[in-house]
């Protein structure tokens, strides 16, 4: 059953012209849009939304994309009336919301071992770019014009996108023979070029990176940084703080890590921490305790980059953020963590299909094999399951990253791991047709983009 | 039980699952190498849900409770309840991005419609499911100008009048891209046309304006502008927000090749600065737009369908020669616009522009009879926003003001600027009250 | 796919005189009941959600129900934390809730033509029950000891069961071949010891009752009264009062006419309103203007029956029917029982089934003639809707009584039309083996009956 | 457009329709003869869902914000966020009775649990999905009682020490079975077993006591009070709520026939009375139960379902014979009680109902020590609540608390009666430094 389009519901002409206070030269002639009835509103969505999948349905275990439950009170928390205010208020009137700004940027300083904390940036790689442009004023402001970034192969493509949006040259690093970085092909990578080694730890099949010390000695002694990329930050939860392992700069994925929810692919928030030495190239404003007054106040840090979103980022997504590390403490985060790499190992023993690395941590990338990995994942959509990503990190090949996080109980890691071990062993017929339980079958891809229909104004006439 | 609250394990199913692992416990899952574990304490006491609530309210509580007249790039306008009790739905909510479309067609199709919304109003055939907000979605249009005219030259012009944060923004996608952003002079709080077409050579790769501006002004020559762009090959990126797009001059009709700008005025209510960023853009541009595209498609069983398209041009495919490095975005945030603008309908949507029209006429005029104002200073028609010049300094009037309630901008030494909408329309008449006692 | 119960998914046992302050001999000895954690739970009752028809799915046209479109706002109303007092707070410290009572009051008031309302009955049948303890105290202070309630034939069976439960016997009133009250056989059932005569009008084949004030004459010149039965007062609105018509008691259905949501079954709110000549009756307290203080109190009626709730009636329910009134308005109540008629009258039109009775308003009767009304309506489960009531009222043969409600635009009646003659249409068998693309398949229940299984409890073993 | 606001009829649909049914208006389809029709104003204003907010908000208001040490059968706990998102989900809260079960199994299901719930707590085999409240239940536990022993006699016997609107109820529902109420006496807040006794003979067809009593006492004798009205061959019914069901004794394991009260202390927040009627029983009394019942059954595929049954007993099938008059129900009170005590798990569940006996006592010994206030007036257990007896008159006590900021219950000359739940327990210092301020 397909809903159809609000515009098939019937639309709706508005003759501007005839309606506006102002000049007719300064108005459109007219607007068409669908005007539906708050019932037939409320039915559209209500409809859609039976149409898709949900942490709120079952695993999610996208590998890399930490889908954990989003606890409903933060919800309620963020919808406090008295925190809606507008980002041009006066610092006297709006104390409230700096002092929960200032909480925040401290939960997430102890937490990453990071001296200072900005919530500016509203994402994830706005983090990444925020970051790096810190990383480049840094390197600006001590006179050294570096051009590279060094990136290992297995980094997310955001990774390499950011450095290339700073500006920077990309340096790709193989990834070595156990899944982690050679030291020896790091050391060749690095020298006086470089700006930063952009690493994700646990790496992205799951590896902690054991050589960090050695890792962050070579960077640093070349001058560079070295940037924490915090996509995988919840297998570390109070057991390992990238400040402690060297790294200078790093970003938070609040919607991964601190289980905000991450509404169909967004908003999310992703703030930055770095050490000392680097606090005074953060964006503008930041919070801090005013002594004076006993309260809070915004400052610019002396050599700021200036700012990276128009406001002050992702508030609601803040506050929630605040409220799930509040709720956990530390015995909540560091235990987060336990069950999070205990899921994902005994998840993985569960499964038929191999996993080249090892010893994992709240990930693993499984391989599929002789089988196609993604046709592998839409036969899992007939068992009832969100399957894992597909195909990707490239140093597994047909790789299943797969990461139940620390909400999924033992029945439930059974229920998964069955679906993995029915779709891996069915036939190729089967994977082929597959999904054919779903609302939709397989939906031609490659048709969309050789064709793009990326409207219902280009639907017209079809 | 699990120490953390979020997790079901039971102390048997832990032992049963470590056993199963064969470890004695979780400590011996973790390859941390001990001079880097952390065995500290962090120091944060964990706290019940009611606590926090509480704890919250009463933090959120010590902001003062103003009556604001603030806008420059965030609105507030009313959110009708049906927009939160849809959006809120756990499927649409905790679900995440749309990588199985077989299993996500409802928030794809949702987000297919809010591009269609902005189709709609931008004239242009392209528009993204969403960047973070104005200011970003400028900077993007940047790096896309840059991409696309990178053999023209190395600067992007901006108005004189610009939002100190977005142009702060811009000049930071900037710096990556190698642009230089210069500014081009307002005349009157509109472009100064005849200034940008002396300015605008080969080494413009961009001219960027708004309409309205970020003084509320309607920018009365936006055909000119874009015939300046034009005529030196630079791109012509404009900036407005969702509502205003209902009633102003089409874009696409002006020939901008861009339009940026806030949908957030729509489906969410004032949230401290979080966006909505809108980016369209015409054909041409398809394969270098930012961000996520929602596509139809058909499935096997040869039904319509949708699903994310055009990803080559994505970050996670494409790496460091992707369009950006943008990937989550705000579509749960356009969701509740789409949502905002379907309860509101055309009719709906042009009334409320026209009110906001009408009402920053009317109260500028209120203002300009109080002794020491002057409304509107520019000599412009406006949309909800207007500048007002006074001939004591601005901000301790500002202060003044707020000590009896009201929360406007100082944007000069001499200006103030007012921003009036539906959710504070019916407090004008103490608004001039307050004006005429501090002044 | 079904949804395990809570149970299923694991007990656990408390000691609870391991636990407990209080003495052994005064505890139970242990608790068994789920655990589940919270993620568990949301998915457990998201699950659950997903298997259920709601308004906010699709039309819900079942006869006699009005099954409405309730407004989110009216959520958001009743939500308020002012709004959540303890009902022995003193007049003085709730004026707020007592202002709302009251003017809930006189929106009903005015609404049905009544001089008094009383808005403590918690649904529909408690209103009957309360309007007709009114009426037997009524009869009782003016010396006047009445044993007999007449009601017809057609009325809803709550009606008999309310008479009953108020200790009255009830005399059954054969409908006339118009289908509506013969008056003829009124007279002869009517006289000393009639105490009320209960209608439903339009009645429940969505008739007017024309002759209503010879029908009130009657009543009145035996000495009875006139209860008016609200269920159908949504034809009505703004167009037709009871208390014009010469009822003297009434119920309204507010979660019917007024929009409030049915919740699966409740609750809904009974308020009862009554001429003046009734208003000493009323339950206790009552609320009123005060006029020297300027605020409202509370009052106990001369006569009141006393009470039939525990405190002050289903509150949140009645905060949201204000709401919805207040919404309308004058124009927009009466618009919608146009609305409401037109769309009975247009669904009747479309169908291929016959609708013996007419003209009706907001509801109709059609009669599935040769089949059997239950098993078409399990067909039209098939085609994406909900079927009206079935079976009842018993003057048509095989009925199934619709009532599409205003909320439904011409192409959702379209779409049901297309559903009822589909099914209507469709062969024995089909109608046999419906319904076969709902998530259960016909469900047993006279198994159900016969071998009572209420519990998990009672299912565990099996 | 529609005049009304939730009807989606354009113009031209209305006209289509109006034609396709062949008549000119809707006027023309009212049979309404013009004498009785209305033709007049209501005078309601209609208002937008803003306005409506603004003036409820308003209007709620003019409460005084009170921190309440209320209870006496009306309860405030902290109801954990989940179970709003939850309950609030369309699907339950706008969806019908379930009489197609097929497309129902949800809330079907929800229900079931519910029932099993009480099972568990009141011990009895037999629970309904809900009543209206713990008054109405006790009403329709008499008219049970009324048809299950009506040959011995015509008296019901409720303790002297009762919530009187609940009795006022009760009365309600006697009146219309023809019978009558009666007090037995109580002493020092529990039932008098042995003027229970002597009382109950031939007449009386059912005797009721509350654990906890309204005073808050725990009933120490159920089990004699079990065994006098087995004796007397009457219905022995057991008056208790859902929280101190945890703890207090199994209802079953003392003889009760039927077990009434409110579930609402779980799931609904304080409602100005709002409630939740609990009615369990005996497998005698099965087909005797007023009110839904929902049964686990197959499909024709053989998988467990579950559906409305023993719909026989109900007023739409057997009209003035059904075993009552209820139709409407509880059903979402019932589902919030359901999640509420799935979130607490029967170890938070017994921690609630222990703690509402620990911090009963606890404030207790300390009112007693503020002089000329001896607390708790009964010298029992207490669970939530107890009473206090004051040596100045109690309402000008009351009303000195209430300008103090706290509301307390007057139940007596020299009589206040105080309860404490979770919800106000942080709040005690200031409670007993009011009753010594105003005492």
């Amino acid at each position: 059953v397909r809903e159809p389009l609000l515009s098939e519901k019937g639309e709706e002409t508005v003759d501007v012209t005839d309606e506006s206070p102002l000049p007719d030269d300064l108005t459109r002639d007219e607007l068409t849009l669908p005007a539906p009835s708050e019932p037939e509103i409320a039915r559209h969505y209500t409809r859609l939304s039976q149409m898709n999948w949900a942490i709120d349905a079952g695993p999610y275990p996208l590998g890399s994309c930490t889908m954990k439950y989003n606890p409903k009170f933060t919800e309620d928390v963020a919808a406090d009336p008295n925190a809606a205010v507008h980002p041009d208020r006066s610092e006297r009137s709006t104390q409230g919301n700096l002092e929960l700004q200032y909480r925040l940027q401290e939960f997430l300083a102890e937490i990453g071992g990071m001296d200072a904390v900005t919530l500016q940036p509203p994402a994830g790689a706005a983090g990444e770019l925020t970051g790096i442009l810190v990383t480049k004023a840094y390197h600006e402001h001590h006179g050294n014009d570096r051009s590279e970034v060094v990136i290992p192969a297995s980094a997310h493509g955001t990774n390499f996108a950011t450095a290339a949006t700073a500006g920077y040259d990309v340096v790709e690093l193989p990834s070595g023979d156990d899944g982690r970085v050679d030291v020896e092909a790091l050391e060749a990578a690095v020298g006086d070029d470089t700006a930063a080694l952009m690493l994700t730890n646990p790496n992205t099949v799951g590896l902690f990176e054991r050589d960090i010390t050695e890792i962050a000695d070579i960077v640093h002694d070349a001058g560079g940084l070295l940037y924490y990329d915090g996509a995988n930050l919840n297998a570390l939860l109070g057991r390992g703080r990238p400040g402690d392992m060297g790294f200078d700069v790093m970003h938070y994925n609040v919607h991964k890590t601190f289980a905000t929810p991450h509404g169909g692919g967004g908003p999310g928030a992703g703030p930055v921490g770095v050490v000392d030495e680097l606090a005074e190239f953060l964006p503008a404003p930041q919070v801090r305790e005013n002594e004076n007054v006993s309260g809070y106040e915004r400052f610019e840090p002396d050599h700021t980059i200036g700012k990276v979103h128009g406001f002050t980022g992702n508030w609601l997504v803040l506050v929630k953020a605040y409220a799930y590390i509040a709720r956990l403490g530390d015995e909540g985060l560091s235990d987060a963590a336990a069950k999070a790499v205990l899921n994902a190992n005994y998840l993985a023993e569960r499964i038929d299909l191999d996993v080249p690395h090892g010893p994992f941590h709240h990930e693993f990338a499984a391989t599929a094999g002789e089988r196609d990995a993604a046709d592998v994942a839409k036969r899992m959509l007939d068992f009832g399951v969100h399957p894992p990503t597909t195909k990707w990190p490239e140093m597994v090949p047909e790789a299943m990253l797969t990461e139940p996080t620390e909400i999924e109980g033992q029945s439930s890691l059974d229920d998964l791991a069955e679906a993995f071990n029915l779709a891996y062993a069915d036939t190729d017929e089967a994977l082929d047709a597959a999904p054919g339980r779903t609302a939709a079958s397989r939906i031609d891809q490659v048709s969309a983009a050789r064709n793009p229909r990326l409207s219902w104004q280009a639907l017209d006439g079809e | 039980m699990s120490g953390t609250p979020y997790a079901p394990h039971t102390d048997d199913e832990t032992a049963a699952m470590l056993s199963a692992v064969g470890v004695d416990d979780e400590e011996a899952l973790f390859d941390i190498p001990p001079d880097v574990a952390f065995d500290g304490e962090l120091g944060i006491e964990p706290r019940t849900e009611r606590e926090i609530r509480a704890e919250c309210s009463r933090i959120f509580g010590r902001n003062d409770d103003l009556t604001e007249f603030l806008g420059r790039g965030h609105y507030g306008h009313y959110v009708p309840s049906v927009v939160d009790h849809l959006s809120d739905r756990a499927e649409f909510l905790t679900s995440y991005t749309q990588y199985q479309p077989e299993i996500s067609q409802g928030f794809l199709q949702a987000l297919f419609e809010y591009q269609s919304l902005l189709v709609e109003l931008t004239g242009l055939p392209v528009a993204n499911c969403s960047m973070y907000d104005a200011a970003t979605a400028l900077g993007e249009a940047a790096t896309l100008a840059d991409r696309v005219r990178s053999t023209s030259g190395d600067v992007v012009l901006v108005p004189g009048q610009l939002r100190e944060g977005k142009r702060a923004v811009l000049e930071n996608y900037c710096d990556g891209a190698d642009l230089t952003v210069e500014s081009y002079p307002t005349t009157d709080g509109n472009a100064d046309v005849d200034a940008l077409a002396d300015r605008v050579g080969d080494d413009v790769v961009m001219v960027y304006a708004e309409n309205p501006t970020v003084r509320g002004c309607v920018e009365e020559r936006l055909e000119a502008v874009g015939d300046v762009a034009a005529d030196g090959d630079a791109l012509f990126v404009l900036g407005s927000d969702v509502v205003s797009l209902a009633v102003l001059e089409e874009p696409a009709s002006v020939g901008a090749d861009v339009v940026v700008g806030e949908a957030s005025a729509l489906g969410l209510p004032t949230a401290y600065g979080m966006g909505l960023g809108i980016f369209a853009c015409s054909d041409e541009f398809l394969r270098q737009v930012p961000g996520r595209l929602v596509g139809a498609s058909e499935d096997a069983d040869g039904d319509r369908a949708f699903t994310l398209t055009l990803q080559t041009r994505e970050q996670h495919i494409r790496k460091e020669r992707a369009t950006s490095n943008i990937c989550t975005n705000q579509a749960w945030v356009a969701l509740r616009a789409a949502i905002h603008a379907a309860t509101l309908g055309p009719a709906g949507l042009v009334d409320l522009a026209n009110d906001c029209v009408r009402e920053a006429a009317a109260l500028a005029d209120r203002l300009d009879e109080v002794r020491g104002a002057t409304a509107p200073v520019h000599d412009r028609h406006h949309v909800r926003e207007f500048a007002v010049r006074v001939d004591q300094p601005a901000a301790p009037i500002g202060e003044d003001l707020e000590a009896e309630g009201f929360a406007v901008h100082v944007v000069g030494e001499h200006l103030l600027q007012v921003c009036v909408t539906d959710l504070n329309a019916d407090r004008t008449d103490e608004l001039v009250a307050a004006f005429d006692e501090v002044i």
